[in-house]
C-alpha cells in the first residue's frame, strides 16, 4: 500500500523540544502517525505531547525502538542531527531543516553512500502514506489513500499537484517531497524505483524543476526500468537564465542542461507526457489509472 | 553570496597565492595616488557583481597619470549593466606569456567537490567546457577525506601544464580547494592564472561565491556580504526584507510560497498569455507583517499593473496570510493595484473568512486566479 | 601455487628515483618481478633500470597496465601515495616505509575498508612468493618455491624463520611481512584466509611478537575458519611489561592481553603449537608436512 | 613522546580547557614566589614521566610557606623512580566535589579513535576499565569524519554525567580530540577532570603522548620533546643515536637489527638460560658508524658480560656490519667484553670475509651465537 513509511513505522523526532518540532510532532500524531520518543541533548526525560524525550537517537531507538528520525534541528547542527540518526542505522531519516550548507551535506551524502538508510530532505516537506502516517510538515488534510505515488522537488508545488488529484478523487500510495537543495539523500531514481517496486502504486506523477540534471537522469531511469506509466511536471520554464530563484536549486545555468526544456525534452523521449499545468498532470495520471 | 574581485583577491592573497598589487579607489585622485604608488602601467577594474566588465568598458589598460585620469573618469560613477560603479580596482599590469585556469566547486550530480585545471585560461571557462571538455581537466574530491595532495598534481599533469610550473600550480589549486573547503565557498576560481615571463604564476582574476546558507559560520565573509550589496534598488529591498525576489521584465507581480509554486504561477501566468513581473517567494511560516512587506515590495514596481497572490499552506497558514493582507491593503484609500488572491492548504478556511473581499479578488483555483490577473494587466493596458 | 602475487603481477613502484626505490626496483627485477613502470611526480619520461617512470600511478595502470604496486615514499608523502594507489584501483599495494603517522594510517585504513585492494604494511618487507616475484625489500636468496605459507609481522624475523625452513628443504608458497605498526593494511586473518583458500599451501607459519590483539584474535580465526595446520611464533616472551621495543607494536601494557603468555595460550588453545626458537617452528612445520 | 605535565597542561589551556593556576619552578625560592602569588593552599608537584609520583612523595599538598619549603626541599633533587627531579609545578589547590575522566586514544584493534569519558576519574583508569568496563563510556570516531557533536554528547550521556555537567564535559572532551588530532596524539587524557564546589570543571592532571612519527609536522611539540628528555643516563645516549634501545637487568648485552629479531634473541638468551642486558634495534639499513655507536652503547653499560651481535641482512648489508665491528673493535687494544658475532642474509658472505675474527667470535647460527654468548657471561660470573 505504500513505500518508505505506514503505520507501523516508528518515529523519533529531533528537535522535539523546539517550536517547529514540537508543533509538527503534534500534527504528525493527530494525523495517526506512530512518534515514538523525541531526542534533544539536554532535554532526556521530559515529555513533549505524552511523547518521552531522549537525550540522544540511540537511547530513543535502544528504549522505544524506533526506525525513523525526522530532524526539526536548526540548519548550523542539522547535518550533526543527520549524522546521528545515519550512524544510529534507522531506516529513514527525515530531514526538514532548510539552509543546511552545502559542504555539509558533501559530507552526510558521502556517509549515506554507506548506509542502507533513506534519508529524504533536506529543505523538504517530509513524506506521507494517507491515512497512515506522514513525517514531516505536509498538510494531511489534502491527501487521500490510493494508487498515484507522486515524488517532487518542491513543497507547496507538491501540495497543489496533490490537490488537483484528490479533488477529482484519486488518491495516493505514498506521497515524498525530497527537497529541492543542491545535494539531497533521495532522488528522483531512488524514488522513482520505490515505487516501481511498490505493486500497489499503479502511476507516478513526477514533479521537477530547472536547475540541476536529477530530471534527465531520472527520465533515462524511466527509460530504461520503470514499467509504471510517469506524468511530470516541470516548474520554471519562463526563468530567465542565470537567475536563482528561491530553492539553490532552481537556478538556470544558460547551457544546455538543467533548462525547463531540456527536462521536458529527456521526460517525453522516455515516453513521460509533461504537464504545462498541475491540472494536465492530474489529467494525464486520470488517463493511466 | 559572489564576493568582489578586490575581496576574493584579498582571501586569496591572504592564504598565500600569488596576486598582483593592486588599491582600491573610489575617486579620481586614489586612482592616480594608487597608479603612482604601483608603477604605470596599470589596469583600472570597476568592481561591479557583473560578468563582462571588459567588454563593457569597466576594465583599461593605462599607461600614464593622464590615461589613468580617463580611465577613472569614465568608469566611476558608470552604469554598467544596470550596477552602479562606485569603487575601481587600481592593479599592476602583469606582463604575462600564458594563462592558466583553476577553479574548485560543487558538483551537485555527485554530491562532490571537483577541483579543474585548464591551460585555456583567459577566456570564458563554461564555453571551454562545452566546446573542447577535454581541455579541463578535473578531480573529483572526497567529501570525506578532502583534496589529497596527488589529486593536485594529478590535475595539474592530466591538464599538460608545463613541467616546471607544475608544481606552482599545483600548490596555487591546493590553496585554492582549502579556501573553498574553510571559507564554505560554492565556487572559487582564478581565471586567468597569469604565467609570466619569469614562469612565475599570479592570480590576474578572483572569483569567490559563498554558500549563503553557511554565512552563520564565517562571520568575516557576511561582513564583507554588507559591504557588497549593489544592483537593483528592489532587489536590494527584498534583501533587507529576506525574500528570494528576482525582478523580470512584464507586468503581472506574483507572490507566493515555496519556489516551486511560485515558478509554477509565473509560468502559468505566461501559460495564459500574460507576462510576469517578478518571482517573490514569502517563504514558509510567513507571518502578517511578511506578507504586507511582500505587497509592498511588488506595489513599488512601477511595471506592475496586477498582483496574483498564491498561497498553499504547509507550513504557511491561511488566516495569517489573510490578515497580512488585510492590514497592508486597509492603509490604502484606493488600492494601486488590483489583486487576486487564492488561499489553500492549512487554515484556509479560516483564511477566506477573515479576507476583506472589498480589497481583494478571491479565487478558489491556481488556473483561474493566474487568469484572472492576467486578465487584470490586460485591462490596464487596454 | 600462491596467493596475492606471482609472475603475472604487473608493478608499478611509487617513489622509484628515490634511494631506496631505485635500489630494490633493481632487486626486483633481478628476481625477476614484473616491474613494468615508476611513478613520481615530476619525474614522468624518465627511465630507471629500463623501466618508464609517469607522474600518476593512474598514469601508470592506464599505459602499462599495472595491478600492484610497491610505495618507497618518505613517511610525510606515504599516506598520500597509499591513497593515489587505492583511489587508482591496483589489486595490491605494499607499503614499505617506516615511520607513517598513525594518524594517517587510521584514514588510510578507512579508505581501504571500501575497496577491494589488499595492502600490506607500512613498515613491512613486503611479500615473495619464491621464484616469481617478489614486492619490496625481502632478501630473494633465502626463499625457495614450496608448500608453507609464511605470515609476519616482523621483517628479519621472518627472514630468520625462512631461513631455518630453506636450509631444511622446506619452501614457500608466499611469504608475507604484515609489518609490526599500530594500523596495517592487512592482519594476520586476512593472510591466513588468503592461504586456507590456497591449495598449495599446505602448513602455514606465523610469527607474531607482543602487543596488540591481533594474535589473539587470529588464534579463534584459525580455531573456527582454518583447516590447514598452522605453527606459531611469538618474539617479546622476556620483554618486560610497559616497555616500548621498537616497533610501535611491540609493547606490553601489563594488563591481561597483548603479552607474549595471552597469546601463547590463544594459539595453543586453537591447536597451534608454539615454538619456543625458530628452529622449533621449523620442527612444528616440517611435521605437518 | 610523552609530554611533563606542565606541558601537556599548558597545551590544554591554549586550547581553551579549563587549568589550575600554576607555576613552573626549579629551586625553593621559585617555589616559594610561585605559591605566594598562587595563593595557599598549593601542591608541589614533581615534573618526572614517571607514573604513581602521588605515592612515591613527588606530590606535596602545602597550606602554608613552611610546608610549601619542606615540600621544596624534599621533592627537588630527589630520585623518583630513577629519576632526577629538576623541576615542580606549583599549582592552584583546587577544592573539588566529584572526580571525572576524559581520554582520547587511538584503538590500534578498530584501527580507529576512541573518545572516553568516565565518572570514576581520579583513580586508575586502567584498574577501572578492568574491573569496571561499562564504568567508562566510549565513543569510536570515524577517521574520515572526525569526532561528530553528537558523539561527545553521547560519550557523556552514556557515562551518566549530571545534566548541568554535561554541556561543560562535552565541550572539554571535543576540545581534547580536537587537540588529540590537530597535535598527532597517541593518548591524551584528562585524569582527573575535577568538578568544583561551584560546578565548575578544571583539568587536575594533564596527559599527552605524541606519535613520534608525526613530529615532523608537530615543530613546537618536538621542541618541548628536547626540554623533556631525562631518565636512564644510557637510554638518553641512545636517543642521541636514536636507536631503539630498552635497558634490563641482565648481563648479556644484545644488538640485532629489526624489533621482531632483537626480541627474539632476547627470549633464546633466556631460553638458553642467560639473562638479558638491554633491546638494541639498529634498524635497518644500518651503516658501519650506526654499527660503532651501538658496540659503543652496549660496551657502557657495566652490567654487560658479553655482546651477542645479531644481524639477518634485508635492507641491511652483512658487509657494512663487519666494517663497522671491524672499526669499533679494532680502537681496543683489549676488547673490553666478548663479542659473538652471526650474519645472514644480505651480502652475509662478504661480511664474514672481512670480519676480523681476532676481534669476536663468529657463529653460524642465531641458537648457537646465542649459546656462546651466554657462556661467556657466566665465565665472566664463575
Amino acid at each position: 500500500m505504500s513505500v518508505l513509511v505506514d503505520d507501523d513505522t516508528r518515529v523519533v523526532v529531533q528537535g522535539i523540544t523546539g517550536g517547529e518540532g514540537k508543533f509538527h510532532a503534534g500534527q504528525m500524531l493527530e494525523y495517526g502517525t506512530n512518534v515514538v520518543a523525541g531526542a534533544v541533548p539536554g532535554k532526556g526525560g521530559q515529555e513533549v505531547h505524552g511523547v518521552p524525550v531522549y537525550d540522544t537517537v540511540d537511547e530513543a531507538v535502544e528504549k522505544e525502538d524506533a526506525d525513523a528520525s525526522v530532524v526539526f534541528v536548526p540548519p548550523a547542527f542539522a547535518s550533526d542531527a543527520m549524522f546521528e540518526a545515519l550512524d544510529t542505522d534507522l531506516d529513514l531519516v527525515v530531514a526538514i531543516t532548510e539552509g543546511v550548507p552545502t559542504q555539509d551535506m558533501a559530507r552526510v551524502k558521502r556517509r549515506l553512500s554507506e548506509t542502507d538508510t533513506h534519508l529524504i530532505g533536506p529543505n523538504c516537506p517530509g513524506l506521507i502514506t494517507p491515512g497512515e502516517a506522514k513525517l514531516g510538515i505536509l498538510p494531511g488534510n489534502i491527501f487521500a489513500a490510493g494508487d498515484v505515488g507522486l515524488v517532487s522537488r518542491s513543497g507547496t508545488l507538491t501540495y497543489q499537484v496533490v490537490d488537483n488529484l484528490t479533488k477529482r478523487g484519486i488518491g495516493q500510495t505514498t506521497a515524498i517531497g525530497i527537497g529541492g537543495d543542491p545535494i539531497i539523500g533521495t532522488s528522483f531514481i531512488d524514488a522513482l524505483e520505490l515505487f516501481e517496486n511498490d505493486p500497489d502504486t499503479k502511476a507516478i506523477a513526477m514533479c521537477g524543476e530547472i536547475g540541476g540534471e536529477d530530471e534527465e537522469q531520472a527520465a533515462a531511469y524511466i527509460d530504461e526500468h520503470v514499467d509504471t506509466p510517469v506524468a511530470g511536471f516541470i516548474a520554471g520554464r519562463t526563468a530567465p537564465p542565470g537567475k536563482r530563484m528561491g530553492h539553490a536549486g532552481a537556478i538556470v545555468s544558460g547551457s544546455g542542461t538543467g533548462t525547463a526544456e531540456s527536462k521536458i525534452n529527456a521526460l517525453n523521449d522516455a515516453g513521460v507526457p509533461v504537464g504545462d499545468t498541475p491540472e494536465e498532470v492530474a489529467d494525464h495520471i486520470e488517463g493511466f489509472l | 553570496m559572489k564576493l568582489h574581485e578586490y575581496q576574493a583577491k584579498q582571501v586569496f592573497a591572504d592564504a598565500g597565492i600569488p596576486t598582483p598589487a593592486s588599491t582600491l579607489a573610489d575617486d579620481v585622485d586614489g586612482v592616480l595616488t594608487a597608479a603612482e604608488d604601483i608603477g604605470y602601467p596599470v589596469a583600472v577594474k570597476a568592481q561591479v557583481q557583473v560578468g563582462g566588465r571588459g567588454k563593457a568598458g569597466g576594465i583599461k589598460l593605462v599607461e600614464d597619470a593622464e590615461e589613468a585620469r580617463e580611465a577613472a573618469e569614465s568608469i566611476l560613477g558608470m552604469d554598467l549593466k544596470g550596477y552602479h560603479v562606485d569603487r575601481v580596482l587600481v592593479e599592476e599590469a602583469v606582463d604575462f606569456t600564458d594563462e592558466l585556469y583553476v577553479g574548485v566547486t560543487m558538483d551537485r550530480g555527485e554530491g562532490k567537490p571537483v577541483a579543474m585545471v585548464s591551460t585555456k585560461g583567459g577566456v570564458d571557462i563554461e564555453a571551454v567546457a562545452e566546446e573542447t571538455p577535454e581541455a579541463i581537466a578535473s578531480e573529483h574530491i572526497d567529501p570525506a577525506f578532502g583534496m589529497h595532495p596527488y589529486q593536485a598534481r594529478k590535475a595539474v599533469y592530466d591538464a599538460g601544464i608545463d613541467a616546471h610550473l607544475a608544481r606552482d600550480v599545483a600548490s596555487v589549486l591546493t590553496t585554492l580547494y582549502q579556501l573553498w573547503d574553510d571559507k564554505d565557498g560554492a565556487d572559487a576560481e582564478i581565471n586567468p592564472l597569469m604565467v609570466t615571463s619569469d614562469d612565475e604564476v599570479i592570480a590576474a582574476d578572483a572569483v569567490m561565491n559563498i554558500d549563503e546558507d553557511a554565512l552563520f559560520r564565517q562571520p568575516e565573509l557576511a561582513e564583507m556580504e554588507a559591504e557588497a550589496a549593489s544592483g537593483d534598488e528592489l532587489e536590494q529591498k527584498a534583501d533587507e526584507y529576506s525574500f528570494d525576489y528576482v525582478r523580470l521584465e512584464g507586468n503581472v507581480g506574483i507572490i507566493g510560497n515555496g519556489a516551486g509554486l511560485v515558478m509554477t504561477t509565473l509560468d502559468l501566468v505566461d501559460h495564459y498569455g500574460g507576462t510576469p513581473a517578478n518571482f517573490l517567494d514569502v517563504g514558509g511560516g510567513a507571518k502578517a507583517e511578511r506578507i504586507a512587506n511582500a505587497l509592498d515590495m511588488v506595489f513599488s514596481d512601477e511595471n506592475v499593473d496586477s498582483v496574483v497572490f498564491n498561497i498553499f499552506g504547509g507550513i504557511t497558514r491561511g488566516d495569517e496570510v489573510a490578515k497580512g493582507i488585510n492590514e497592508a491593503l486597509g492603509q490604502f484609500e484606493e488600492i494601486p493595484k488590483p489583486v487576486v488572491v487564492r488561499l489553500a492548504g492549512t487554515n484556509w478556511e479560516a483564511g477566506m473568512e477573515i479576507l476583506n473581499e472589498d480589497l481583494v479578488t478571491v479565487e478558489a483555483t491556481l488556473e483561474s486566479a493566474v487568469q484572472r490577473a492576467v486578465s487584470y494587466a490586460d485591462e490596464v493596458n487596454q
